[in-house]
């Protein structure tokens, strides 16, 4: 099988692709850790506006050490700042705006992707203590459910699978998945190749991972800034 | 972004023949007086119109039913001070009346926008405004299930905006306005004053701007009453 | 029959009484007109808190002639006042409270009390256009049920009755009537005989109404100030 | 009437064994630390908690888990910086664990307090969540049927409290009080600040008066977060 250690994108790269398709004014929420990293990597003249699950619309980067308010938190417990036009909301209000279909797009993490759409990125099954929080709220109602993720786990097995085998986190949601290789979309046929890194074949591609990778159009290269912070 | 829009006429250009569209208000308070009149030079027709009344006088949702365009009410109350429009369109069989108690249509109205398509209510249980309904037994009480209410528009009336969308209300006027603007498609506020973004206190605003699609500034809007003591007749 | 028309209580009268047994710091929401007047005779150094269905609690009595805003109003459309407490609320908060069973008191209008607690006080039936307003939430929902009523109707029938034959406005809610010549609470046996005027026999008032009166306990004479404004 | 309670242990006196608790806050933020911590020291045991998470550190929801009075815990999010609490607990079979959806968990809350028994979210269908849970299909979707959640008592914290019970939240730190005030049979609140009544904006309150049994002042009170990074350990 293919090495792909030094081919692959970083997560700044996957997260500074993903945040390439937001446009200006969407309304954004951001799962917890890697794909937080998204907000960094807003296109040019682009601004996204962030929700937060606890309660808070349009809110600023994290402030300086020392200047956090534990009062101004996101998801992830981490302090964030204000912005002119933030707003404050109770949670019920909160998961209203998400089931309500209000939010433009919800980008995730990932342990598997099916082909159908279902996402798996809640639990590892038997062992360990679950712990959902937000995202099967998210992943049913969000306009759009993307996820960055690596293309293969650490053992190197797919994360994009034909059928999930781990506890799913919704059903026929995920839309578009942001790997370290390629960009695909999920659509009625399947996984639909849009863009790959150069560095790999489309054969290569399809060894590492778990279902048919289809075309539907021209495959584009997938080019991200070599270096991000 | 920007979500301020110039004229109420630009504002409701896009609502179309036959579209459900929700009122704000409650009586006369939180009414978007202005908006509605611009719904009427704009000349959609068809319309399934929410809101808690039925117009009152000449003006407002009285007018846009005075002119025709109101095929269906959905409310709660259509009775007021001068209900004569309404009572006039409706005995002529002009207009059709879909009658839901208060509380379920704000908790219709709440879940169409919160994803919500059915809850129950032991409001109405045994009455004839359930008849036809599911009803379903929890906890030994009967309840009705009732399903959620979306538009695709809303008017509302606020008082503060900024270029967000952001929106806080008057007082009273709050009523229905925050929750209708959470169950349309396209929402449209007419604001007493546009401010800068960030001039409105984040633990003031009672609607956040993701649930509005434009506003327009309407400086002292009318109030419904005060155009009634002046036998005002729109248009 | 009896003719009771010099003897039954005014409007104001059963106003009083219903008022007297408002505790101080309840939670009361009232009818529109009628209904309203209870707010007028709160017992001295009692303190009811009033909500509205249209988003208020805590509201004061009616400003001045000329110093109304009309974006204060209760149910009724009718101008009211800020008081020290007062807060806002949209619709669904405002039945969320009341359908949430954190109201202490409803008290409203009956144009019939059934002896089962059923009430009908939103329609007439065939002719006339329907309002329901918000009753029916209120009457399924506030801890305690109350209706003020003449005890007849215009026309000299019933309006305490064995079965409504209007519509509904809800089963089974109301557990107090005030009417123009009794308190008459309704329990699982009926119509439950409280406090009657002394001008009118048990008798009597059992001819005036559409089922049987119980007793249960001594009957107290209802007693209240003449001239009320 | 005056809701004003003197002192955090006289606030928390009436809570029973075996009773069900919502406890707000998200995270640290809007955690009612001292109202916890008087909750220890009144001993009582066999609680059913609802709090969107599982305790950090030592102190406050860790710490009533650490004292062995949580027989059970309703929550979303059971992970924190240090979750070594709940898990020691958890693995030792000492606390059992109904894991929520975030989203569910507020929407039950709200119904818990605005009388809605039971309603449907498109969240979790398909998964071991929604496992045993009714499923109806409306407008082609399908959907879970979930239920409303109510407590015996719930401790939130708030900012501004006056005499009535009115309350304000500072930022995220509204979060789930708001609507656990609600769902509470008895509602304690920590304020803050305890202002004279009038004194609070009433376009400011966020939970009236009505859903508030009884509040007590906590001036600057205890922040999670500060209290883990002091490694401190209650009691």
């Amino acid at each position: 099988m293919i090495d792909i250690t030094d081919i692959k994108l970083s997560n700044a790269q996957i997260a500074w692709r993903a945040a390439q398709d937001i446009d200006d004014g969407a309304y954004v929420n951001l799962g917890i850790g890697f794909p937080e990293m998204v907000a960094r990597f807003q296109a040019e003249g682009k601004q996204a506006i962030f929700h937060t699950e606890n309660g808070v619309l349009d809110f600023g980067e994290a402030p300086k050490p020392g200047e956090e308010d534990w009062d101004l938190i996101n998801a992830g417990k981490k302090a964030v700042t204000l912005r002119p036009g933030t707003s404050f909301f109770h949670h019920a209000d909160s998961f209203a705006m998400v089931r309500g279909g209000h939010l433009d797009v919800a980008i995730l993490g990932a342990y598997q992707v099916a082909q159908n759409g279902d996402l798996a990125n809640w639990s590892t099954g038997k062992s360990g203590i679950p712990a959902v929080g937000g995202a099967m709220d998210l992943v049913q109602s969000a306009k759009r459910v993307a996820v960055v993720t690596d293309h293969v786990t650490k053992n190197g097995a797919p994360k994009l699978v034909d059928a999930c085998t781990l506890p799913l986190t919704g059903v026929g949601c995920v839309t578009r998945i942001y790997s370290s290789l390629a960009v695909i979309d999920v659509d009625v046929a399947g996984f639909v190749l849009r863009e790959k890194i150069s560095a790999i074949s489309t054969d290569e591609l399809q060894s590492l991972t778990g279902a048919p990778l289809h075309a539907n159009g021209p495959v584009q290269k997938l080019i991200c800034p070599k270096v991000l912070a | 972004m920007d979500k301020t829009i110039q004229t109420t006429a630009e504002a409701v250009a896009q609502i179309p023949d036959g579209a459900t569209v929700m009122i704000g208000g409650f009586g006369g308070s939180g009414a978007p007086i202005e908006l509605i009149h611009a719904l009427i030079d704009q000349g959609a027709k068809h319309l399934t119109v929410v809101n808690n009344n039925a117009g009152n006088g000449h003006v407002g949702l009285a007018a846009l039913i005075e002119q025709g365009r109101v095929d269906k009410l959905i409310c709660s109350f259509p009775r007021s001070a001068d209900p004569s429009v309404f009572v006039e369109s409706y005995w002529a069989g002009k207009i059709k009346l879909d009658i839901v108690p208060q509380g379920t249509l704000a908790e219709r109205i709440r879940a169409g926008g919160a994803g919500i398509p059915a809850f129950y209510t032991p409001t109405a249980f045994g009455t004839d405004v359930a008849k036809g309904k599911p009803v379903e037994v929890f906890e030994g009480r009967s309840y009705v299930q009732e399903r959620w209410l979306k538009a695709d528009f809303a008017l509302i009336k606020a008082d503060l905006g900024d270029p967000h969308g952001n929106l806080t209300y008057r007082m009273a006027a709050r009523n229905f306005n925050p929750i209708m603007a959470t169950a349309a498609m396209t929402t449209i506020a007419q604001v007493s004053q546009l401010v800068g973004l960030g001039a409105i206190d984040p633990e003031r605003v009672i609607t956040p701007g993701i649930f509005v699609a434009g506003l327009t500034e309407v400086p002292n809007p009318a109030q419904e009453e005060e155009l009634n003591w002046a036998e005002a007749i729109y248009p």
